[in-house]
């Protein structure tokens, strides 16, 4: 259970300066001195009573292996999401509406927070899935065309290829 | 070429807008409702950044990154009223 | 241009379709979400015209403060707007 | 060099104006609210994110920034729309089933809580 | 048939209102070279701001907004002192329960962003559409988001209180200091810097930034206070 420990103060300040100037800089989009340093500044000011809510990950979120695993998580995910369009453009077209939903649920392994989110957010975005709500470590899924009851089976098809990744990475 | 694929793209985007109003004025629960406004904020969304190509204008994108965030919070807001919360 | 303009009409048809709903329908929090379909048209409408001050101050106010207000406000007082149990809530605490 | 990047900004933005057209037809034509929740997400998640990446590969200045839009709406989206689908639940408004009861495992959570208030 | 009558008696007496109004010229003779030109020209050249209408909202109408600014501090005073009626304990709360684990986390992370788009809105108000007003709507709606996601989470009366009172001060300091060296309220006495940088336009980002606290402070207690009364 070394993984759900909660990062040091210090850490988080840092996490939180960090994203919050990367933010910045996405906003403003330039390099210009004075640009820089104010955004420095107002992230700065952020962070000191924001950095509390950055309890997702320790600064070890930015070792090179764990770049690579996020990196092919991006992928993953965007295929999924490709692949959930496409089907639902083919439900939506044809003429039929070849649907037959219901409720499954199934059990994770992850620990935190903050990666059972991300594992929500990618169930919503991917084919004939929403994540309905989450108790504990069960996640219950209105899917759109039930193809098993079974919590395993259910859990093999919408969300080992996820798991499989975030598990390596928080 | 270029002109006219905005226009089609616009053009595809408003019936999207009125395929979501007419949800709206038939969907029988207020959820229905809501899932209307949530994707017409989407929608919006994409069009106001499209606008601002076509005017070639830069800063209009601040609006769309506005209205992306805080229509979220709208939408969260109908949500937690219905889930009982409020 | 013809193009911009058939939207702008578009647009407006659909605002004010909107407005009337907002007005006409009796169960309250429909008429909110209509609201909010409003200040989202009119939004994209002000931009087309390009203001866009005006603009970024309807989506920042009319989407989500005057929602929770209104929300606020039905949750304090009722749902619907002409109904039997309702008349019977207010002549109640009328008689208080 | 450019000609490429407007083929594809181009090619973006027709997909994604196809795509936001077919969530609408989706929340128009689903039978019921968990439904149009599915088609109305999906569809205009990818396709806002696809119309405003294609705008960025149009104007490549403008990219960075489109690219915080498409971070926001792929965090924000799913969210509202998952508080939605429980919203929906809570006030009791069960999903269509084609196959029957047993195909909704989320109602015993709720007749677990009842049996708890009413005992 | 009462209707009709009290329809018909508005219609003469509109008639007649819209007849008087046509004929009134509102001073049409001083707008002949109106102000538009003065503001068009001097704002990019004078001040060096990017965004004419922060320039006159701020500098050459910034009384205005300073009357804006009370009015909507009194409102939120005057709807504090009916609302709160000091007997809110803790435990008490009008948020009934937290949502899901999805929705808390998921603002834990989209919360600093708001702030800091907020913050990035009022910053750029001379550069880019926005400005103080609409970079506190934006900072109070952040927190709405945590206030409407966590039934326990509180923001500190007192804190809002002093940004706010804070704020309105240095607004007010500011016009007084450029009355003392020009002549008129909000006159601009600080270097204006080159048309497009960040630090340009003279004391127009400093009132933006004041004026984005004291909204942004004025909003979120207003919304705290009306979250957590109930009848």
């Amino acid at each position: 259970m070394e993984k759900t420990q909660t990062p040091s103060r210090t850490a988080s300040f840092i996490l939180a300066w960090l994203i919050l100037f990367l933010t910045w800089l996405m906003f403003t989009s330039t390099f210009a001195t004075q640009e820089v340093v104010t955004g420095l500044i107002t992230s700065l000011l952020i962070a000191l009573f924001t950095s509390r809510f950055f309890t997702c990950c320790n600064l070890s979120i930015f070792s090179p292996v764990k770049l690579l695993y996020l990196i092919e998580y991006l992928f993953v995910f965007l295929w999924a999401l490709i692949v959930a369009n496409l089907d639902v453009a083919r439900r939506v077209i044809s003429p039929k509406l070849p649907i037959n939903p219901g409720i499954v649920k199934f059990k994770t392994k992850l620990t935190t927070d903050f990666s059972k989110m991300v594992l929500a957010n990618s169930i919503t975005l991917t084919p004939g899935t929403i994540s309905v709500d989450i108790i504990d470590d069960t996640y219950y899924i209105h899917w759109i065309d039930v193809k098993s009851l079974d919590p395993e089976e259910a859990k093999k098809d919408i969300a080992d290829k996820f798991e499989r990744i975030l598990l390596k990475i928080f | 070429m270029v002109q006219i694929i905005i226009y089609i793209s616009l053009g595809l985007m408003l019936t999207g807008i009125i395929f979501s109003t007419l949800r709206f004025v038939f969907g029988p629960t207020a959820a229905d409702r809501t899932v209307a406004l949530d994707t017409l904020t989407t929608i919006s969304m994409a069009a106001l950044v499209l606008l601002a190509l076509v005017y070639k204008r830069y800063i209009y994108i601040d609006i769309a990154l506005v209205y992306g965030v805080l229509g979220f919070i709208g939408v969260l807001v109908i949500a937690r009223y219905l889930e009982g919360a409020l | 241009m013809i193009f911009y303009i058939i939207l702008i009409l578009l647009l407006l048809a659909l605002m004010v379709a909107a407005a009337i709903y907002s007005i006409v329908q009796k169960d309250l929090l429909y008429a909110v979400i209509a609201t909010g379909v409003i200040s989202l048209v009119l939004s994209v409408l002000y931009l087309i015209l390009q203001a866009p001050d005006v603009a970024l101050t309807e989506a920042a106010i009319g989407v989500a403060l005057t929602t929770i207000i209104f929300i606020i406000t039905i949750r304090n007082t009722v749902r619907y707007e002409d109904d039997e149990k309702n008349r019977q809530k207010i002549s109640k605490s009328n008689k208080k | 060099m450019n000609h490429i990047l407007e083929i594809i900004g181009l090619v973006l933005l027709l997909i994604g104006g196809t795509f936001l057209f077919l969530g609408g037809l989706g929340i128009l034509r689903m039978p019921d609210t968990y439904n149009r929740l599915q088609t109305g997400t999906k569809a205009t998640t990818l396709g806002g994110m696809s119309v405003i990446l294609g705008v960025g590969f149009l104007e490549p200045d403008w990219l960075i920034k489109t690219l915080v839009l498409v971070i926001f709406i792929a965090l924000s989206n799913p969210i509202s729309s998952h508080a939605l689908a429980r919203a929906n639940y809570k006030r009791k408004n069960y999903p269509y089933l084609k196959g029957g009861k047993e195909y909704d495992k989320y109602r015993e959570v709720y007749q677990k809580e009842e049996e708890e208030e009413t005992a | 048939m009462k209707r009709v009558l009290v329809i018909s008696i508005l219609a003469v007496l509109g008639a007649y209102l819209a007849e008087a109004l046509f004929q009134l010229d509102f001073g049409r003779q001083f707008f002949q070279n109106g102000v538009k030109d003065f503001y068009l020209i001097a704002s990019p050249d004078k001040l060096k701001v990017a965004n004419v209408i922060t320039a006159i909202v701020v500098n050459f109408r910034g009384f205005d907004t300073l009357g804006e600014v009370t009015v909507l501090f009194l409102a939120t005073t005057a709807m504090g002192s009916i609302l709160y009626k000091g007997r809110h304990k803790l435990g008490e709360r009008a948020v009934l329960f937290s949502a899901s684990k999805i929705v808390t986390t998921g603002s834990k992370l989209l919360f600093p962003a708001i702030i800091l788009l907020g913050a990035y809105v009022f910053i750029h108000g001379h550069l880019t559409p926005g400005g103080g007003f609409q970079g506190g709507v934006i900072i109070a709606t952040g927190f709405l988001l945590m206030l409407l996601a966590y039934s326990d989470y509180s923001v500190s009366h007192v804190v809002l209180s002093v940004i706010e009172s804070l704020a309105g001060i240095t607004f007010a300091t500011i016009g007084l200091l450029g009355m003392l060296h020009g002549g008129t309220f909000l006159q601009n006495f600080m270097a204006t810097g080159v048309l497009n940088n960040l630090l340009s336009g003279g004391i127009i980002p400093i009132i933006y930034i004041t004026i984005g606290f004291k909204v942004g402070a004025e909003l979120t207690g207003l919304i705290y206070t009306a979250l957590n009364e109930k009848d």
